[in-house]
């Protein structure tokens, strides 16, 4: 069952030496084994899990941005035939700093603890105050409105910039920034500065011909994932806790939950339901500990909890909003001399917002002798700030990219050429530090240039067309995986790293490429935590890499352990024995792998076979991305006519998975370039927690999305695998506000680029 | 207090007979009460396509029905949708293009598709984007679930 | 030969020194080295013998797993950089 | 979701009992595309829904180029705009109530209750004022008749009184050398709530030079759908051409209130008014011409 025509809108550019060894599965696209179950309707997701006497439970929120709670009232609640149980912060224990590292960023579990219930303060509309559970889920919502909660109201701060001014109302007491391993006087609501300095600032701006500045303002997002948050757990009497529940990382939840409730992490057992969506917002734990809490507290029975998608909005992990400064010089031939930024990024209620990302994204395509990035983390009265899809790196982009495109045009020079001529490449610096081993930001911009898109004539009046490039640094990480043979030659593959967006396709493909078998003989099944190793997250574009390369290990152990056993049959060395193109055999003997799996019961006893791997080198992610707009000038409403992602996967193992993050991607970024934002009211309060008024692209905003996949195979992986899922979000804000400058002659710094916002820049420039 | 409602409808073509509150969703009820869980919520109000079913063949969000509506009337799901060889062309088209990467979303486009291709067996891309416009989906940019659309429209054409 | 670029926000006690050379054979020698030269910087590295919470040690573009104790090939170049950069 | 009771009324004499003996807490059900929304979300609460839906009239569907069209208050919008000569008579309307909701909304969603949700933003409703439309509401004491542009009396409030409900709404036939349209503007191209509406419906003389008579209807901008009667009467005898039209879109823009909210700004409101509702009259403008 495989389709291995390539759709007419897709190129694959295999770039220059080392050449790509020859595949028989890698690069082709087969159905996904999870597939049949999805399109069905049979899949089970984190809402899906019934057990028999479950309990649904509710969570009390704040309506207020910033209060200090003096009492809770559950008293009418508790009394309400049919409450089992009602938790707040007094049922949790304390729980000291403990900085656990996610992947997409680090976070505090002390402030996970405060963020799951609030304890003394409220700090953001829809922070969870309490829960209840209850028989059915309208009577746990008729108990949630009989807590009384009194609050005394404390001014809020949502602004980065009012959050930073002196005066400022400050969420926690006891912040002080940090710098560098010391911590500044005073309190605060900066939690964090930091700094990558190289070279002589000053002298690069004086070799400068033309030197841009800007700032850039950009609102607070949402991953928009259409699967609200949902969990079943059950605890036992035992201390035993099981948790169903949709995640981006099985074990994740486990130390998170483990942490909270301060309980032996081997008494948690998580078992991951199917995923609907997470772009970085299930990576952390909101309803797992609260759902605990209730069932202990219920006489332990289970209990199943699911958000709104109000609450989704509201409660959850949004990528921060942002303040960025950027100042660029260069030459008149298109060299960059020196380049300044200043990210400051919304963390929300307590510390860590993905700024050290974004000031690892906003230079790290270019070579620059002298530069300065600095970043500060600063609170304000929202939820947490998450991870979202390459965190804090749209943003960073958004201001880099579009500098470098207002100098291209001040220096009269094409876009393209501008970014060859500054492009990194094997053996350059990155602007935050590191040395770049074989990358292809280069075959991207080449591919790019080529591409009839970057020629085409624009075809009507108002429109314009933008480029941008973009780099995410990926991660490796730590993967575990089992595998065992059938008698029928088929191996089941046991993994633990939640499957998102078809990655169980790619995990089968690597392993019937490694056995030379057919894929569909490989049968990957996502277990819980006690049936696999230790897995880091799903996030940082790290699974096809990391736990690809796991599944790559386990084939060659696999290969070694039928080695051995094909020895035993024949009656020689295991060293005798050769395996190619999927058949083992020694002089005259040989057999496939699936005959000899026949024969296992004479030649030895099955075989089965485990590995557990750090895997090192991620290789960075880059792409060029062009986009095609037309701009009505009357309205400010922007439409995106055409658009092109060229992008660097190193080896493309189901091309088909591949372009969907391309374009999966695209489509967030354009969401977020054009539209997608949080609006709050004058006391902090968010007013558009819906899908109607949060408004994610729909099919009707978007045209085709082309794809153009380069191949420079990342030296850091047996089979040059470079993480794909996260890069493609990087460009497209810049790219949007390249054309839409194009088209008006407008240059635009704040995102979202909406409708109002640019009819108020239209009407401005033509008055 | 309210008092339970009796329901009797035909649910993919089955006599089903089941007990509500008056104020339950059908939605609801499909997923707690019977067991239909291809029917995902994404929303609850109307915005995202994901609890699509189809209501005397016409394209409903089953959030915005009250089960007590469908008294007399024939709901089909996800779950009705394939034929006795297991898959829809739909479906199958669903998986050739690798129109889905999360799948959340994927039972209300099913649903959705169906539903266009009943009333226009070959539509135009625009076509397909405007009726499917109801319908969010965040991780593929709807270009893979486009082409699967207008992909199963041709192969149901040589099929008739 | 070793070659360790001083973060950013360290250099003032490094007199502005952007890149110090060394001979080293692990990053716990790496840190002992510059504390003997410009002392203080240690304490900004370490929490209680150990690396810094939220900062990641990269040797030659790779972040490593292995902390101090990580032994370094000469000519190996080291970053100390904020682990929550993901990779970056 | 709150608890309330469901009934099917047996008869337009049973729905009104119903509604006269709730105290205002009985809400009459048709497509539920609003109502269930607003009552999951608390911003009504309800004792009992009265669902209509199985009602003859309300679900009325008739078209005659003499007599006009009879659209029942249930009638979901997927049969209006289903129904090939209903969108050649009245293709503005029908324009405006394909903008309501995606398919899926099609599917429950009707023009009862668009005008009973009494959005500021209704599209179905300037484009019913712009047709002159007329509601029939059944009530305590009989049947009544109401202008469509008086139907709504603030946001979320109607003209009907207690025990009083929506049967049907009755639009005139379109006279010779008519045309009507509806446009709206919104942030994405589907699924949003009109930032500005505005519905336009031109007679024109014989040649198709000189404006007959018009009407124009504004939403989103007020706290009611807006009829601007001057505006329409700024062109009547006047000839078509970019200046005439142009002041009737200022007439119009000048008659909006617009307010700030989440959905867009005054400022922004005030502009579209005046470029949707001349890019209507264009529209409707050459669609008259056509006929």
């Amino acid at each position: 069952m495989t389709t291995d025509t390539l759709p007419a809108d897709t190129e694959t550019v295999e770039t220059a030496a080392p050449a790509r060894p020859h595949y028989r599965v890698i690069g082709t696209r087969p159905v996904r084994p999870d597939g049949v179950e999805k399109v069905v309707g049979r899949a089970l997701y984190g809402a899906d899990i019934y057990l028999p006497g479950t309990l649904y439970g509710k969570v009390v929120r704040s309506p207020h941005a910033h209060a200090r709670i003096r009492a809770i009232d559950v008293s009418r609640a508790a009394a309400l035939p049919g409450v089992k149980a009602i938790a707040t912060a007094a049922d949790l224990p304390l729980v000291e700093d403990k900085i656990l590292v996610t992947g997409e960023g680090s976070v505090n579990q002390r402030y996970q603890s405060m963020n799951t219930l609030a304890r003394d303060k409220v700090l953001y509309h829809g922070h969870a105050v309490a829960a209840v559970a209850a028989v059915s889920p309208h009577i746990a919502e008729e108990a949630v409105a009989l807590i009384e909660v009194d609050y005394e109201v404390l001014p809020a701060v949502i602004d980065v910039r009012d959050a930073m001014a002196a005066g400022a109302p400050v969420l926690h007491d006891d912040l002080r920034t940090a710098e560098e391993g010391r911590k500044l006087d005073g309190p605060t609501n900066v939690a964090e500065h930091l700094r990558y300095q190289r070279g002589d600032l000053a002298r690069g701006f004086a070799e400068a011909d033309v030197i841009v500045e800007r700032e850039f303002v950009t609102a607070t997002v949402h991953q928009g994932y259409i699967e609200p948050h949902a969990t079943t757990v059950l605890a036992n009497a035992d201390g035993q806790i099981t948790i169903w529940c949709s995640t981006q990382g099985a074990f994740a939840v486990r130390e998170q939950t483990a942490d909270i409730l301060q309980t032996p992490i081997s008494r948690i057992r998580v078992i991951p339901t199917e995923i609907g969506g997470g772009f970085g917002g299930k990576l952390t734990v909101y309803l797992e500990p609260i759902a605990a809490l209730l069932s202990r507290k219920s006489g332990y029975r289970p209990v199943k909890m699911a958000m709104s998608r109000a609450e989704v909005f509201a409660a959850t992990g949004p990528t921060s909003a942002s303040v960025i400064r950027v100042k660029l010089g260069a030459t008149r031939d298109g060299r960059i001399t020196a380049a300044q930024a200043e990210l400051i990024y919304a963390a929300g209620a307590f510390p860590g917002s993905p700024v050290g990302a974004g000031a690892g994204v906003i230079f790290n395509c270019y070579r620059i002798p002298n530069l300065q990035i600095d970043g500060y983390d600063v609170l304000t009265n929202q939820p947490r700030a998450g991870a979202y899809r390459a965190p804090g790196g749209t943003n960073a982009a958004f201001a880099s990219e579009t500098v470098i495109d207002e100098v291209c045009e001040r220096i009269g020079m094409d876009p393209i050429e501008f970014r060859l001529r500054n492009g990194v490449r094997e053996g350059d610096y990155r602007a935050t530090g590191p040395v770049y081993a074989r990358i292809g930001l280069r075959e991207t911009l080449e591919a790019a240039r080529r591409h009839p898109h970057y020629t085409a004539p624009l075809g009507g009046p108002n429109r314009g067309r933008g480029v941008a490039s973009g780099y995410w640094g990926n991660w490796d990480g730590t993967s575990s995986a089992s595998a065992t043979v059938n008698p029928d030659g088929a191996v089941s593959l046991s993994e633990g790293s939640p499957d998102i967006g078809g990655s169980r396709a790619s995990m089968a493909m690597i392993l019937a490429e490694t056995l030379g078998i057919d894929v569909t003989d490989v049968h990957p099944r996502i277990v819980d935590t006690d049936s696999v190793g230790y897995n880091d997250v799903t996030g940082g574009s790290r699974t096809t890499h990391g736990t690809g390369w796991a599944v790559y290990d386990l084939g060659k152990k696999l290969i070694a352990a039928m080695s051995q056993r094909a020895a035993h049959l024949w009656e020689v060395e295991p060293e005798a024995i050769t395996f190619a193109d999927g058949v083992f055999s020694c002089g005259d003997h040989a057999l496939s792998f699936k005959e000899l799996a026949g024969r296992l019961g004479e030649a030895g006893g099955p075989v089965m076979v485990s590995t557990t791997m750090e895997t090192t080198g991620a290789g960075p992610g880059f792409a060029t991305h062009l986009v095609d707009v037309e701009v009505d000038p009357e309205t400010g409403k922007v439409t995106i006519l055409r658009y092109t992602a060229v992008q660097d996967a190193g080896t493309a193992i189901h091309p088909s998975y591949v372009e969907g993050q391309m374009q999966g991607g695209v489509a967030q970024g354009i969401g977020w370039a054009l539209n997608e934002e949080y609006v709050y009211d004058q006391a902090g309060r968010l007013v558009n927690a819906s899908y109607l008024d949060y408004r994610i692209p729909t099919a009707l905003d978007l045209p085709m999305i082309d794809t153009v996949i380069v191949e420079a195979p990342n030296p850091g992986h047996p089979l040059g695998v470079r993480g794909v899922g996260e890069t493609p979000i990087v460009p497209p804000a810049a790219a949007v506000a390249n054309a839409i400058y194009h088209a008006t002659g407008i240059r635009m710094t704040t995102l979202p680029m909406s409708p109002p916002r640019l009819l108020e820049a239209i009407l401005a420039k033509e008055s | 207090m309210t008092s339970r409602v009796r329901v009797e409808a035909q649910i993919n073509g089955d006599p089903v007979e089941f007990l509500c509150e008056p104020y339950q969703s059908l939605l609801e009820v499909l997923r707690d009460v019977l067991g239909l869980t291809g029917t995902k919520e994404g929303c609850s109000n109307g915005n995202c396509g994901a609890c699509n079913v189809l209501l005397d063949g016409v394209l409903v969000n089953s959030c915005l029905v009250l089960a007590p509506e469908v008294h007399g009337h024939e709901v089909t799901t996800i779950e009705g949708i394939a034929g006795s060889d297991g898959l829809h062309p739909i479906q199958r088209a669903f998986l050739d293009h690798a129109a889905l990467q999360c799948g959340i979303c994927t039972p209300g486009f099913i649903v959705a598709a169906r539903a266009l291709l009943d009333r226009t067996p070959h539509p135009t891309e625009q076509q397909v984007r405007h009726w499917l416009a109801g319908n969010l989906c965040r991780c593929t940019g709807y270009d893979k679930i486009v082409r699967a659309v207008l992909a199963a429209a041709d192969t149901m054409e040589t099929a008739r | 030969m070793i070659t360790v670029w001083v973060p950013a926000l360290l250099r003032d006690l490094t007199g502005g020194q952007e890149v110090i050379h060394m001979q080293a054979e692990t990053v716990r020698q790496v840190i002992e080295q510059l504390d003997a030269r410009y002392p203080g910087i240690a304490a900004r590295l370490l929490v209680e013998g150990r690396l810094r919470p939220g900062l990641a040690v990269v040797i030659n573009g790779e972040v490593s797993r292995q902390g101090l104790r990580r032994r370094l090939a000469p000519g190996s170049e080291i970053h100390f950089l904020p682990a929550l950069s993901g990779g970056a | 979701m709150q608890a309330f009771d469901y009934v099917r009324a047996a008869s337009v004499e049973d729905a009104v009992a119903r509604l006269a003996a709730s105290g205002g807490q009985a809400y009459v059900l048709s497509g539920g595309t609003d109502l269930i929304v607003q009552l999951r979300e608390g911003r009504r609460s309800a004792r009992v829904v009265v669902d209509v839906k199985g009602l003859p009239e309300f679900g009325d569907l008739s078209y005659d180029p003499d007599m006009g069209l009879l659209i029942g208050a249930a009638t979901p919008c997927w049969r209006i705009a289903a129904d090939a000569a209903i969108a050649s008579a009245f293709p503005g309307l029908v324009e405006a109530i394909s903008l309501i909701g995606g398919v899926q909304i099609q599917g429950r969603a009707s023009i009862g209750g668009n005008l009973c949700n009494a959005s500021p933003a209704a599209d179905s409703i300037p484009a019913l004022i712009v047709h002159a439309a007329v509601c029939e509401i059944a009530g305590p004491s009989g049947r009544r008749s109401l202008p469509v542009e008086e139907f709504c009396i603030a946001p979320g409030r109607t003209a009907l009184q207690p025990g009083e409900l929506l049967v049907r709404v009755f639009v005139p036939p379109p006279a010779q050398h008519s045309g009507a349209a509806y446009l709206r503007f919104i942030p994405r191209n589907e699924m949003d709530i009109a930032v500005v509406g505005a519905g336009a419906a031109v007679t024109l003389d014989s040649h198709g030079e000189r404006f007959v008579a018009a009407r124009i209807a504004l939403g989103a901008v007020a706290p009611t759908p807006l009829y601007v009667a001057e505006a329409g009467a700024a062109l009547a005898g006047q000839p078509v051409s970019p200046d005439t039209i142009a002041e009737a879109a200022r007439l119009a823009r000048e008659a909006a209130r617009p307010i700030d909210d989440l959905r867009g700004t005054a400022a922004q409101r005030r502009h579209l008014s005046g470029v949707l509702v001349r890019r209507a009259l264009e529209r409707a403008v050459e669609r008259a011409r056509a006929r």
